[in-house]
């Protein structure tokens, strides 16, 4: 990935975060718990549950759909992502080669399934994270983490990263460009320029950090970020949390796709 | 009201690298004035402005603000007092969007809900940007961040205007709005700009700074229109009066 | 390396998300009594131009790959441990968010990897006693190599750990750090190059700069070593409670620690594969021997039927699986349904 | 020298976000032209001035640099034939001194030292910043930036320059300085600005864009004394114009 088509993807994910849907609509608050309830149940299955899983993708769907993102952005995105977990996951099958069962002819090792499970795993936490970022602006997740509880500078500072995020990306951006507009051929690419490159922004990113510091003194700041962005649980939020519970409860502690196959295996015959 | 005074006595500020941006700034500007501060690049207009509310204390001499010394103590209270805009517009919007930046300063003020609404309608308004309301600032085009920057100074209804270039990336008619705006604001005001055809028409007095001292200091009319000075100056005079 | 929620067990994730939030809690409490509110704005910008810096790749001499700045130490030196450690959980809760780098149940195993050994450990034990208060450039550039050194290889270690105690992956704990460590002793010379550069860089360029941001700076020197390896210790004690716990709750999470405390025999090695090579590898390496992190149970031979654990066996595996394919093939549908209604309202 | 020509032929470019900035740009500009693009803030000119050297490409339409559609790969070859000046002086500057930003371009093109600071000196003179060589970019005022953001891009010797703003924070002097070394600056060039007064001075032609459009293209002298047409583009008489 280039780098700026990582500075465009945030600005999509940014982007999407301002749709006006019913899954935008949720309050940030709600969305994160659930979400992170999600995360937990699913990485509590044991390594080698696979069927158990594929249930689970009904969340992220449903988010999906009914937040209008689009499926092939963040199915992009998950490719991308770093393949750390596949990486690792990826030695199971060859260092667990016990054969736990044969399916039309093909002998399976439990190192396969485990394998798997890692997958779906994967595949079902890091869509998770990103549909909440798609669905909730990320001044909203942070705004939810105030209220959540979490320290106020961390949310302060958290939010300022947030807003010069796009400033600075662009001001590197931009230097880089300056210097392949100017430069000829592959020279400049090395670290003795890219320190160089780098000094030059941080030097920037702390005198600008001195000049908006004023420029929030000269606005009364005291410390604390306010908003004007009223968040309220409504009876909707608690329907869509209590629903979600209920269905993460629901298909961790009951066996539904191997309940499926089977029935399906007793119609077949 | 003696709190829309200002009072610079003999400030000298010398940067942390040695170089002697302000060397001994005396004036007095008295309640309803407006002044324009002008002068060649580099003569220590930004640095002036920067005085105005303590974002930069004065390495000898003082700046009073009302009947207030500034000082480290004092500049949290006066600070409310003296809005300040600056010449970057992305230093000063900080916040994730357009409204909750204008809306900062009157929420900090303690303003309920229903009036900080009024604030940022009304100032953004001046600006003729309500329609970016909800825009997040790092998609606006300069112009309107500059627009936007204004507005976010103009919502805390300040005892004191400061402004650094603040027509430098307006389009003519915003430019125009902007001097009606000046016009209309009748408390204490204080511009610093390259637009001497903008500082001939909001402000009636004029400071003349020249390699960190006031080399001038009069009715603007007189100032801007006496060319020998000027030329001295690195400027020239103001385009509406060099005609064709 | 970013760990990744795929490889977490809920009690490895939980444990190092409650050791973050005290961790990063703590710092906040430190920062809110003793510094004033200037840094805060710093710290954010700080945030984003490590961000923006890390989109700036270089190419590493002689290997013609690319590497990037993490930026853990930078943060330390320059912000000083408490608003660092922040900054960097900041910058990992992004990338959690925006790149799905790791994910959000890794947040706190992340935050702990990236952020405390660099702020808390490294920083005041490493760093600061070898710059000493000479700040020539030959000595930062020392500091900054053996400080981003050992933070990378603290790190890489811990994910090694996580993803173990997790049991999720087979790799055998030998193995596994013969995979991350050298890589991170690569990571970690560069980063270190890179840090110093940059600090030599912002030293010559504006030498006051770093004295006033040192002001900034609480308790530069009075992070007291005690303190560091008391809260060091109590969160390991957590951490172990928490496992033991969780391991004799839970014991398909675990079955290594049942192992363990069951003794129930040696474990028979793999005959195919390279796991006997990883096998001898462990054995020559590995400081934990014992530490097979194989399932009981497989002492069965091949060829023999299928050992009964892990609960897995052929009846209920088909089952399981064509109720999968049916599931998902029910959830696509939904899906498209929606959509497609959507797009009839629209 | 058919590298001098610019053509723009029904370009259009979406922003990522959506926001249409250009809606079907078309003109030529032929060698030794120099134009001028005004209108209104966000009305697409920066924009425009992107698509130059290929920093922004169109999302449909075409843009040709002498004989060459401007594309993924022959931008960087098509790069150096265009210099521009954006709009941030910042953005421009990121060598630790004057001097090194300044000679970056031309050592990059392979001169020797005597010939490098030979352009370097030139390109310095023209905009008042000989002093300045020494010094750090960041501690130079934001007038000075620029007009080290010029210098910087002249000292390559471009054959078509493209300037964003490029007097907006600049003193009346040094304006004028600019003014006159536009005037003395051969090839083609296109100046995106505010500052009609600077454009009806070096430009013989005006494309006026509004909201992402061509409105208006024809000589300067013309469009620029034409009131309503302006007004009509958040525009107005150049001051030169207004008189008193
Ligand atoms: N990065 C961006 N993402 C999305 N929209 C943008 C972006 N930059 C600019 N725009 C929008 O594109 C339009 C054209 O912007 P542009 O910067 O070209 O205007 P401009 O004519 O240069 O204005 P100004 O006179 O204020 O500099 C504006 O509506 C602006 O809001
Ligand atoms: N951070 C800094 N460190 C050192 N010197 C500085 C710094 N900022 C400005 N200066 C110097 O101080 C002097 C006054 O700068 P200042 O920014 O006040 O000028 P100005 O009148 O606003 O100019 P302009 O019209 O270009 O904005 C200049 O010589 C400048 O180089
Ligand atoms: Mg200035
Ligand atoms: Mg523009």
């Amino acid at each position: 990935m280039t780098f700026s088509d990582h500075y465009f993807d945030i600005d999509r994910l940014d982007r999407l975060s301002r749709k006006e849907t019913f899954v935008h609509r949720l309050d940030p608050r709600v969305k994160t718990i659930a979400t992170m309830l999600f995360l937990i149940t699913v990485i509590s299955f044991p390594k080698y549950e696979v069927a158990a899983l594929v249930p689970f993708f009904l969340f992220p769907v449903l988010m999906l759909t009914l937040g209008d993102i689009p499926a092939g952005f963040i199915a992009g995105k998950i490719l991308l992502v770093s393949p750390f977990a596949i990486l690792i996951g990826l030695f199971n099958p060859f260092l667990d080669t016990r054969i736990v069962a044969v399916v039309a002819g093909l002998p399976v090792s439990a190192g396969i399934l485990s394998f798997l499970s890692i997958l779906l795993k994967f595949v079902l936490t890091i869509s998770a994270a990103l549909l909440l970022i798609a669905t909730t602006s990320f001044p909203g997740v942070c705004h939810a983490l105030r209220q959540l509880g979490f320290p106020a500078i961390f949310v302060s500072q958290l939010l300022l990263l947030y807003r010069y995020l796009f400033v600075l990306l662009e001001e590197a951006m931009r230097i880089v460009r300056a210097r392949d507009m100017r430069s000829s051929g592959a020279r400049g690419a090395g670290v003795r320029v890219f320190v160089r490159l780098v000094g030059v922004l941080f030097l920037r990113a702390v005198d600008r950090a001195e000049r908006i510091y004023h420029a929030m003194l000269s606005r009364g700041f005291q410390g604390d970020l306010p908003t004007l962005r009223p968040s309220r649980v409504t009876a909707v939020d608690l329907a869509f949390l209590a629903a979600t519970i209920a269905f993460l409860a629901g298909f961790r502690f009951s066996q539904v796709a191997e309940g499926i196959g089977r029935s399906a295996q007793e119609l077949l015959r | 009201m003696s709190h829309h005074i200002i009072e610079f006595r003999d400030v000298c500020f010398r940067y942390p690298d040695g170089t002697e941006a302000l060397k001994g700034i005396s004036f007095r500007i008295t309640h309803g004035e407006s002044v324009g501060v002008v002068g060649a690049n580099g003569s220590g207009k930004s640095t002036l402005i920067r005085h105005m509310n303590g974002c930069l204390l004065p390495t000898s001499g003082t700046v009073n603000i009302g009947d207030f010394p500034l000082t480290v103590k004092t500049r949290r209270e006066l600070r409310r007092k003296v809005g300040i805009v600056f010449q970057d517009p992305d230093d000063q919007l900080f916040m994730p969007t357009v409204f909750d930046d204008v809306a900062f300063g009157p929420l900090n003020l303690g303003m309920d809900e229903a009036c900080v609404r009024e604030k940022v309608r009304g100032a953004l308004d001046v600006v003729h940007c309500l329609d970016l309301q909800d825009k997040p600032p790092h998609r606006l085009s300069l112009g309107q961040k500059s627009a936007v920057a204004i507005a976010s100074v103009m919502a805390m209804d300040p005892d004191i205007l400061a402004m650094d270039e603040p027509a430098a990336n307006l389009d003519p008619r915003s430019r125009r709005s902007l001097i009606a705006f000046l016009k209309t604001f009748k408390h204490s005001k204080m511009i610093a700009s390259h637009d001497l055809d903008l500082i001939l028409d909001v402000c009636e007095r004029c400071i003349v700074i020249g390699d960190g001292r006031v080399v001038a200091d009069g009715p603007s009319a007189e100032l801007l229109s006496n060319r020998t000075m000027l030329e001295e100056n690195s400027l020239e005079l103001p385009l509406s009066l060099q005609g064709r | 390396m970013h760990m990744a929620d795929a490889l977490l067990s809920p009690a490895v994730g939980t444990t190092l998300w409650a050791g973050t939030a005290a961790v990063t809690s703590y710092a906040s409490k430190k920062l809110k009594r003793e510094i004033d509110d200037r840094t805060i704005p710093l710290m954010g910008v700080l945030g984003a131009f490590i961000f923006a810096a890390q989109m700036i790749n270089f190419t590493i001499p002689g290997t013609g790959s690319s590497g990037h700045l993490g930026g853990g130490m930078i943060l330390a030196i320059i912000l000083g441990p408490h608003a660092a450690i922040l900054v960097i959980a900041s910058v990992l809760t992004v990338q959690a968010l925006f790149f799905a780098d790791g994910g959000l149940l890794a947040l706190g195993c992340n935050i702990w990897n990236l952020g405390f050994y660099p702020c808390y450990l490294v920083y005041p034990l490493l760093y600061k006693p070898l710059v000493g208060n000479s700040q020539k450039p030959g000595r930062i550039l020392v500091a900054s190599l053996v400080s981003a050194v050992t933070a990378l290889q603290l790190g890489a270690f811990s994910v090694v750990l996580e993803t173990l105690l997790s049991g999720k992956s087979e790799l055998p704990f030998g193995a596994f750090l013969l995979l991350m460590q050298p890589i991170h002793l690569a990571i970690g010379i560069i980063e270190g190059l890179v840090t110093a550069g940059i600090i030599n860089y912002v030293r010559s360029a504006r030498p006051e700069l770093l004295e006033t941001m040192a002001a900034l700076r609480p308790l530069d020197a009075s992070i007291s070593l005690k303190k560091i390896m008391a809260t060091f210790i109590v969160l390991a004690v957590i951490t172990g409670g928490a496992l033991s716990w969780f391991a004799s709750t839970h014991p398909d999470g675990l079955e290594w620690s049942i192992e363990k405390v069951t003794g129930k025999g040696e474990l028979p090695e793999q005959e195919n594969g390279i796991a006997p090579v990883l096998k001898g590898i462990q054995e020559k390496t590995a400081f934990l021997p014992d530490y097979g992190f194989k399932p009981a149970g497989n002492d069965a031979k091949e060829g023999e039927a299928p050992p009964v654990w892990p609960g897995i066996e052929a009846g209920t595996s088909v089952a399981g699986l064509i109720g999968a394919v049916i599931v998902l093939g029910m959830i696509v549908l939904i899906g498209m349904g929606i959509r497609s209604f959507r797009r009839g309202c629209t």
